[in-house]
C-alpha cells in the first residue's frame, strides 16, 4: 500500500494543468469560476480545443480518440479540468452516447457520429426522462412504430437539458408494448432534432435559466439505421451509459474551485472591523466542509483504484456513495459561498432577460443566491440520493 | 396563559384566507408581478378596505389598535400565499418606526394615506457596508433652518422604487459605528436629489438602490437618538418575518405531504415510503417548532426590557432560519425535479424562505449574537 | 391570545419552587443535580414529603388525593419540579398504575392500593415488556391461567425497571390465547413481588448501572380479585395508561437545570487561559440547544393548553412530538457536559461496586459519560423515536 | 498510488484476525478484563509470539521493521475486536516516542523485552490542568549527576498501573505552556518516588494517576527540546486511533445491519423498514469516509512538513469524531433495548468510540486546530 501519487502520476497532473490552464481561454474559465452558465458557443470553444489535443474523450476506444489512461490518469485529468474550472466535455456527448455508439453502434453509425460528437460538432440531448416518470425510468411511454424503412415516433420527454442548443436526441422509446416487463421492448434510437414533428418547450428553473426543457414527438419519422444495437434492447444500453459516470459524480474538484473562491471572497468581506475569513466560527464551518470533501477525495480514489479489478460494464454501487456525499458538500459550498455575500443575494439579476445594468452590490455577489437554488437538484438528478440510498441498501448492505 | 385568537382576531384572520384564496392563487400572483411596479395595487385597495393597512395604528391616528399578534396573523397568511405587495415595508416596517417616533402631527399627516392605500412607505436603513449593523451609518443629515439635509447611499430598501415616502436612517453627529448620532429622518421619494434604481429580488419582490444629495427632511423624533426606536421597530420587523416565515413553511409542507401522497412512483404513493415519512413527520417536528417560537418572538417583540427582548428575537431568528432551511430544503428533495421549477409553487416558497433565512441578519449572526448576550437561560 | 403566564399563575409557579426548594432535602437535590441515581430511600423520602402535602399525585381524582388544577398549573408544578432537580414521584406509581386502578380499580383496590402507591408505601414496578416483543408490546407470551380463585402466571417479562426495589408488579398477561385479534385476550393483573415463584435478574446498563431487570414468573399464583377491571381487556387500561403521559414527557425542565449546570461548570474549566464558558465556540453550541428547548417550551405549553379542549382519555399525538424533540434535547445536554469535562470523562467510577476511592478529576466529572451513555435510551423506551414518527405520520399527517 | 495492502500486510493481517477470531470474542475478553491487570499475559504473549509487539522496531533493533500502514492494519482489528491489552500504551504510543527519541543503547535496553511480551509500558504525559495540551506542564526535571529526578503529577495515564517502565514528559526548562524546556524521560515504575493509583476507564480499559515525587530518571534524547517529537508521536498516536476507530466503527455497522435483518418485529424483520435501511446506508458512507481519512492519516503521520502532518491529523481526528458519534449513536439507537445493555457487544463498542471521540483532543478543539491553520485547501 502506498497512497501517494507516484513521480509520473504527479509529472501528469502537471501535464494536464498546464495544459488547462494555458490553452482553455481565461474568459471561459473565469466564468465558470463566478459560477455562470456558459454560452453554447464557449461549450464548443472550450471541448474543440480539448479535442483538438485529444483531451476531449480520453476514456473512450483509441480508435475513436481515446487515451490509453489508467483510472488514475483519468481521475487526476477530470480533478484538475475541474479545479481549474474547465468546462468539461459535453456529459451527452463524452459520456453518454459516445460509449454507447462506440460499443453497441454499427460501423455506419461509428464513422458518422463519433468524431463529431467527441468535437462537438454534433450537440447531443438526451430523451430518457418523461413527464410523471421521475426515478421509475422504465415506465416510459414514448412509442417507435415501425413503418417501412422508418419509425414513427410520438411521445414526450422531459428534463431534457439543454435541448434548446441541441443537434440531435438520442431517445429511449418502446418499440413493442406487448413485452412481458416495462424494462423489456425499449429502443435506442438516434433523432435529428430537426426532423419534423419536434417541438421543445423551455422550463424556467429556480435560478430563473433555462436548462431543461420538455421535448414533444409529434409523429416524428426516424430512419431505422438510427436505431443503435439490436431492437428491444435499449433498457441494456441505457444501463451501460448510466453506470459510465462512475467517480468523476462526486466533482470534488468543483467543491475544492468552490471553497477557493469563497476563501478569496471572505478576505474581502467584512464583518464589522474583521475581515470574515477571520471569523472563527465561519472557519470552522468552512473547515469541516474541507474534511469530509478530504474523505469523499480518498474515498474516490479508493473506488478509483479499484476499478482495475472490476468488470467495467457492471455498474459500481460505490458511485452511489460518491454521488450522495458528492452532492451534499457541492451543496454546502453554495450555501457558504451565500454566508459570504451576507445581504447582497438578494438582487435578482435578469441577465437572461438581457437586463445589462451593472450588479447591484459586489460583482460576485449576483450568482450565490442562483447556484444555491440551481444545485438543489444535483442531489435529484442522475438517480436522487434516495435512489441512492436504496441502490447501497441493496447492492452493498444486502437488504 | 391562552393561545387561542379573540373573536375579533379570528375575524381577522378568517376575513384574510378568504380573500388570498379567491384572489391569490399562483397564476394570480404571477400577474401581479407581472405588473410595472411588480405588485399590485388593485390588491392593495382590498388590503386597504379589509382594514389591514391600518391595523397597526391607533384608532385616534386612524387606524385599528391591532397589536403584534394580529400582526403575525396577517403575515402568516401572507407567508403562505407569498404576498409580493409592500406590506412588510409600508405597514410593518415604516408602521412600526411610525409609532415609536413620529409625533402626533406627523401621524396625522400620514397614516390616514398609509390606512387608505394611498401611501406607499420604505424604510431605507441598509448601506453598502453595514451588512445588517443598525449603526454603520455613513448617510449625514445636516441641519437645514427647522429641516434637515440628507445625503448618502441607501441599498437593498424593500419596494423602495414603488414607495412615495422614505424613511431615512442617518447620522447627525458621532462617528461610524457609534450608538450616539443616529436619527430618522422623513423624505419624500420625489423629491430632488432623490435618485433611485428599482430592480427585482430573488424571491419575487422589488427593491432599490437609492442616492440621495441634499435631499431636503423632516426628523422623526430626536435626530440623534433614534437608535433605540430603530432596534425596537427591527425587533418588531423580525417577529413579523418571523410569522410570515411559518407561513411559508407550513405551505411548504402542506404541499409536500400532499405531493408524497398523490405522486405515484413504481406503481405506489411514494409517500408508502416510510423513509419519506419519516421525514415528512421530521419537518413537520421543525415546523412546529417554528410555529413555537414566532408566537413567542410576537410576545417578546414588546417587552419591555430590551436585553430580553433581543435575546429572545435573535433565539426566534434563529429557530426560523434552521427550520426553514431544513423545510425548504426538504420540500425541494421530496419534491424531485417540480421542485427546482419555476412553474410549481413550492420553488417560490423555498426562494422567499431562503430569503428569510438570509436576511435581517443570517442565522449564523443571531446566534453569535445570542451566544455573546449569554443565551437564554441564566447560569 | 396572551402568551404570558397569569398572575395567579406566577404566583402559583412562586408557591411550587419556594416548596421544592425548601422542603426537599437539599441533599437528594444535588445528587440529582450531579446526575447520580438517587437510592430507594432517597426516592421515597421525597415523594412522602410531596405526598403530605398534597403535592405526589395532583393529577388523580380529588378523592385519591389529586388537586383540581388546571392544565398549566400541572405544567408549572412539573417545570419547577424539574428545574429544581427534584425527583418526580415514582412515574409507576404516579402516572401509571394508580390512574388505571382510580379509572378502572374495584373499590376495594381503590381502598387497599391507592394511598399506599400515592404515598410510595408500596413500590411498583411494570410488567409489560417481553424479550423480542420490543414496540410490537401486544406480541406478548406471558399467560395467566384460572385455577379455581386463582390465576397461574407463567412468563418473562423484560426491561422491568426497578423491579430489584419493587414490592408488586402491575402486569399484562394473556388469559384468552385464542382471542382473534394478539390485542385482544390481555388481562391486567397487580402481582406481589414476594409471590413464590418470582425471579427477579438485573440487567447492567451502559452506564454500568442496574436500573432494569428481567423478571420471570414460574407458577405464579395470583388471587383473581388482583385482575384490575375486566378479564381480557387489559390492552384498553394499558393503552390509557401510555396515554397518560403526554406533556411532561419532553422533560424541559430538566434539559434547563442541566444547562444551567453546564454553564456553571463551564466557569471553572479552563481552556488554555480562558474560562470554558468565554469560548465562542462552545457558547453557540449552548446557545443553539437553548433555541431548541425555548421553541419545545413554548410547543409544550400549546399542547397543554389544547389539553382542556380534549378527551382526555384519548392519545394526543402530539406528544410524540414533544418525545422526539425532548429525547433530542436531554440528550444533546449530555454531550454538552462531556464537553465541558473534557478528558476527565475517562475514569469509571464504579461506585455501585463498593469503590469509596474520591474521584480522579473533578469531583462533578465522574457522571459525565455514564449519563451520556444512559440517555441514550431516552429515545429508545417509551415507544421508541422511530415508532413516535410512525404514529405522527399516521395520526398528524394522514398517511 | 496502491491501496492494496502488500503480501506481508495481508499475513500481518490474517494472522491477527485469526488470532482474534480464535481467541477474542465477547466472553472471552470478558474473562480478560477480569484479570487482575484488567487484561491478559496470555494474550500478550501471543502478541509477542505473532510479532506484534516488536512490529515498528527495525530489525536491527530486535523489531520487525513495521510502518504506520501496519500499526494501522494491527490496530483496525483490535479495534474490532475490543483488545485491552495495553498494545496502543505500549507499542503505539511509546514505541513511536523510543524510535523518535532514545538512543541505540537505550533502544538495545527496552526494544527486546517490549517485543519479546516482558516489559510493558505507559506515557505519563497528561496533568491535571493540560487539557490535551502538550506544553501545559508542570511536572519538573532536575539534574541529578548524570541522571535527572523527575517530580510532578501526571494523570490519565494509560495503562500506567501495569507498566513496568514510564515515559514521562517533565519541563526542565521554560515557562508553562512555553515550547522549550520540554524533555522526555524513562522512569522505571518500581522506582522510589513512585505512587500509583489504578482504576478502569469508562471504555473497559485501564489508566492511572501517578506522583512522582524525587524518582531518578534518564533523558530521553534532549532533555530540553523534545516537543516536536512528541508532536510527531502523538500524531501517529493519532493515525492508529483513527485505525482502531475505523474497526470499531465497522463492528458496530456490521452488528447493525445484521441486527436489523435478523431481528422481527410485527411480523417481519425491522431492516425490510426503508426508514432503517436509510439510516444503516448513511452509517456507511460516515464508515467509508472515517476509512479514507484514516488511511490519510496513515499516509501523512510521517510527513515531513509538520504543518501539513498537523492538519492531516487534524482533518482525520475530526472526521473520525464526527463518523464515529454518528455511526455509535445510531447503533444504540437501532439495536433498541439490548443496544444500552452491557450484556450485548455493540454497547462496549459505542463506549470505545465515545471514548476516542472525545481523547487525545476532541472533535471541537481539532476542528478548531484546523480552522486556525487554514483549513486544508489554501486560497
Amino acid at each position: 500500500m502506498d497512497l501517494r501519487f507516484t513521480a509520473e502520476e504527479n509529472a501528469f497532473r502537471e501535464r494536464m494543468r498546464d495544459f488547462f490552464t494555458t490553452q482553455i481561454p481565461a474568459d471561459i474559465r473565469e466564468q465558470v469560476q463566478r459560477g455562470e452558465h456558459v454560452s453554447r458557443d464557449q461549450q464548443v470553444a472550450a471541448q474543440r480545443i480539448m479535442n483538438a489535443h485529444g483531451l476531449a474523450v480520453p476514456h473512450w476506444p483509441a480508435e475513436w480518440g481515446g487515451q490509453d489512461w489508467t483510472p488514475v490518469q483519468l481521475y487526476i485529468y477530470q480533478d484538475e479540468m475541474q479545479q481549474n474550472c474547465v468546462p468539461a466535455p459535453l456529459g451527452f456527448n463524452a459520456n453518454m452516447v459516445g460509449p454507447v455508439i462506440a460499443q453497441f453502434g454499427s460501423d455506419a453509425q461509428k464513422k458518422q457520429f463519433l468524431p463529431a460528437t467527441a468535437n462537438l460538432d454534433i450537440w447531443w440531448c438526451q430523451g430518457f426522462s418523461e413527464p410523471g416518470a421521475g426515478s421509475d425510468l422504465a415506465s416510459l411511454r414514448t412509442t417507435a412504430v415501425r413503418d417501412g424503412d422508418h419509425y414513427v415516433v410520438n411521445g414526450q420527454k422531459t428534463w431534457t437539458t439543454l435541448a434548446q442548443y441541441a443537434d440531435w436526441i438520442f431517445c429511449l422509446a418502446r418499440t413493442d408494448p406487448g413485452a412481458a416487463k416495462k424494462q423489456q421492448g425499449i429502443s435506442f434510437i438516434l433523432i435529428d432534432m430537426q426532423t419534423p414533428g419536434i417541438t421543445v418547450r423551455p422550463i424556467q428553473t429556480l435560478d430563473g435559466g433555462v436548462e431543461v426543457n420538455e421535448v414533444w414527438f409529434d409523429d416524428v419519422r426516424v430512419p431505422v439505421e438510427n436505431l443503435v444495437g439490436e431492437e428491444n434492447r435499449g433498457w441494456d444500453y441505457a444501463k451501460f451509459l448510466l453506470g459510465n459516470e462512475r467517480t468523476g459524480i462526486a466533482r470534488v474538484g468543483v467543491s475544492k474551485a468552490r471553497i477557493r473562491r469563497i476563501k478569496q471572497l471572505a478576505a474581502l468581506e467584512h464583518v464589522g472591523d474583521r475581515a470574515m475569513i477571520e471569523e472563527p466560527h465561519f472557519r470552522e464551518k468552512l473547515a469541516a466542509v474541507e474534511v469530509e470533501l478530504k474523505a469523499l477525495e480518498m474515498t474516490q480514489l479508493r473506488v478509483v483504484a479499484d476499478e482495475r479489478k472490476r468488470d467495467r460494464a457492471l455498474p459500481n454501487p460505490a458511485s452511489s456513495i460518491l454521488k450522495i456525499k458528492g452532492s451534499e458538500l457541492q451543496q454546502a459550498t453554495t450555501e457558504l459561498l451565500m454566508d459570504v455575500v451576507g445581504p447582497y443575494i438578494l438582487p435578482y439579476d435578469d441577465h437572461e432577460h438581457g437586463s445589462n445594468e451593472p450588479p447591484v452590490g459586489p460583482e460576485y455577489a449576483a450568482e450565490a443566491a442562483p447556484t444555491y437554488f440551481n444545485w438543489r437538484k444535483i442531489s435529484i438528478y442522475g438517480g436522487s440520493n434516495e435512489i441512492q440510498r436504496n441502490i447501497v441498501a441493496k447492492a452493498i448492505l444486502g437488504f | 396563559m391562552d393561545f387561542d385568537l379573540s373573536d375579533e382576531q379570528r375575524l381577522l384572520k378568517d376575513s384574510v384566507d378568504r380573500m388570498l384564496a379567491d384572489r391569490y392563487g399562483f397564476e394570480a400572483r404571477k400577474g401581479y408581478r407581472a405588473a410595472p411596479e411588480g405588485w399590485s395595487r388593485d390588491i392593495w385597495a382590498q388590503f386597504a378596505d379589509l382594514g389591514l393597512l391600518g391595523l397597526p395604528f391607533t384608532e385616534e391616528q386612524g387606524g385599528f389598535g391591532g397589536g403584534l399578534v394580529d400582526a403575525a396573523t396577517v403575515m402568516e397568511a401572507f407567508g403562505r400565499a407569498l404576498v409580493v405587495e409592500p406590506y412588510f415595508a409600508t405597514v410593518v416596517a415604516c408602521g412600526a418606526l411610525l409609532r415609536h417616533a413620529a409625533s402626533a402631527a406627523q401621524m396625522e399627516a400620514l397614516v390616514p394615506g398609509i390606512a387608505a392605500g394611498q401611501r406607499v412607505l420604505a424604510y431605507a436603513q441598509v448601506e453598502r457596508q453595514s451588512r445588517h449593523s443598525l449603526t454603520a451609518i455613513m448617510t449625514r443629515a445636516e441641519r437645514d433652518g427647522d429641516g434637515w439635509r440628507i445625503t448618502g447611499e441607501k441599498s437593498l430598501v424593500l419596494h423602495g422604487d414603488s414607495a412615495e415616502t422614505l424613511l431615512v436612517t442617518a447620522r447627525s453627529a458621532g462617528q461610524h459605528r457609534e450608538r450616539h448620532g443616529i436619527g430618522l429622518f422623513l423624505v419624500s421619494a420625489d423629491a430632488p436629489g432623490v435618485s433611485r434604481r428599482g430592480y427585482p429580488t430573488q424571491d419575487g419582490l422589488r427593491a432599490a438602490e437609492i442616492t440621495l444629495a441634499n435631499v431636503p427632511a423632516e426628523a422623526l423624533g430626536d435626530p440623534a437618538e433614534a437608535l433605540p426606536i430603530l432596534e425596537q421597530a427591527n425587533d418588531e420587523m423580525l417577529a413579523a418575518l418571523c410569522a410570515e416565515a411559518v407561513g411559508v413553511m407550513t405551505a411548504m409542507h402542506a404541499m409536500t405531504v400532499d405531493y408524497l401522497k398523490t405522486r405515484k412512483q413504481f406503481g405506489r404513493a411514494i409517500g408508502e415510503n416510510q423513509a419519506l415519512q419519516h421525514r415528512a413527520v421530521d419537518m413537520y417536528v421543525s415546523l412546529e417548532q417554528a410555529r413555537s417560537m414566532a408566537l413567542y418572538a410576537a410576545m417578546m417583540a414588546s417587552d419591555p426590557n430590551p436585553l430580553e427582548r433581543q435575546r429572545a428575537m435573535h433565539a426566534a431568528k434563529v429557530q426560523i432560519g434552521r427550520s426553514g432551511r431544513h423545510i425548504g430544503q426538504e420540500a425541494i428533495q421530496l419534491h424531485g425535479g417540480i421542485g427546482v421549477t419555476m412553474e410549481y409553487a413550492v420553488g417560490h416558497h423555498f426562494k422567499r424562505m431562503t430569503m428569510i433565512e438570509r436576511g435581517f441578519g443570517d442565522t449564523d449572526s443571531h446566534l453569535a449574537a445570542l451566544a455573546r448576550l449569554g443565551g437564554l437561560i441564566a447560569a
